[in-house]
């Protein structure tokens, strides 16, 4: 239960951020509602920025993999 | 319990004003330019508009995530 | 006490965020003192993100009550 | 009670610690442009003048504030 | 005991996750300007060296640190 | 030893902010290593940012103790 609610934590974070991000780069000037032509914007940007997630996921969990390692070695 | 249930409304209420206060921040920064004597219509339209096109934003992305993982399941 | 305590909160918020905004917007050099230009902004700019704070509050409780009445015919 | 009137003095020395930290990075970001070997008169100034206009700020919303709930009662 | 642990482990899973939700944060803030199909070569490219720098200035910086330390020592 | 973990917090809160001031003003455009000349910059910049630390420090108590004093006087 303890890790349901931290998976929920993390997903309700990453709705949050990414609703931040994609609403100042895609509603510039909100109008009387939510024209196609942002959807589509705040949809792409959705996925760019998932795909970004997942980069600097890889790229933080392998650059702690290799500290830790390196750390071993030097003992 | 009564307790408890004025603590959760209490809860909710504080929420709804963190809520407030979010937003407030954002479209300011959106809708506001320059420091007039009053803020005017169109200023206020972009207030309303700015909220509402947010909660838009968050129902679409929520809903558009729970459709991929039912495409994906 | 615990909606006093609320509303204090509530208060001391809005105060923070007039003076961070307010601050960003009228004091651009900081002199020796606070220029009564400078005071005379900040009052103005204090009405206005009060202002702004209502309407704000207006929409997203107008929002939410259509939200929940909506959601209580489709069921 | 020794105890509590400790902790009470940490808590505040906490306060102030943060209050540092939050002036530091908005002054930081309002007096220095370029990193240069060491700060200038001009920047440290700048750095002086910006809390304690902040803090003056402060206390004008915080006085204002006050005036306009005397008059509405 | 088995609980400790495993709510440690939870912990620090937590603290993980955090500190990728504030590098995306960061790195998509300098590495994406427009929003394309794809992200690209160089945004990907971009994306890990920003992860990859800025822990290294991290690194950079607590060691400066502790050789100013030792050297008032 | 509350001391001692406050002290650690501190330290850690400037160490965080010196990261973020010093990674945007000096790596601009992050490469395949933190090059010579970023190094230089980060150094440089942490330097100053300690030295605004001490000066806000500076401002801040001053500020602090000659508001206490005139309250002092105004009883």
């Amino acid at each position: 239960q303890v890790r349901n609610e931290l998976a929920l934590a993390n997903a309700q974070e990453l709705i949050n951020k990414i609703n931040e991000k994609c609403f100042s780069k895609c509603i510039t000037k909100p109008g009387n509602k939510l024209e196609s032509s942002e959807q589509t914007c705040v949809a792409k940007c959705m996925d760019r920025y998932m795909e970004a997630w997942n980069i600097v996921s890889r790229a933080y969990i392998s650059r702690v993999q290799r500290e830790s390692n390196s750390q071993g070695e030097s003992l | 319990k009564e307790l408890g249930k004025f603590l959760e409304s209490e809860n909710a209420r504080m929420r709804l004003q963190q809520s407030i206060h979010t937003f407030t921040d954002l479209c300011w920064d959106k809708c506001i330019n320059k420091i007039s004597n009053k803020i005017d219509r169109g200023e206020e339209t972009c207030l309303t508009n700015c909220v509402e096109r947010f909660l838009d934003t968050s129902l679409f992305i929520v809903k558009r995530l729970e459709e991929t993982r039912k495409n994906l399941s």
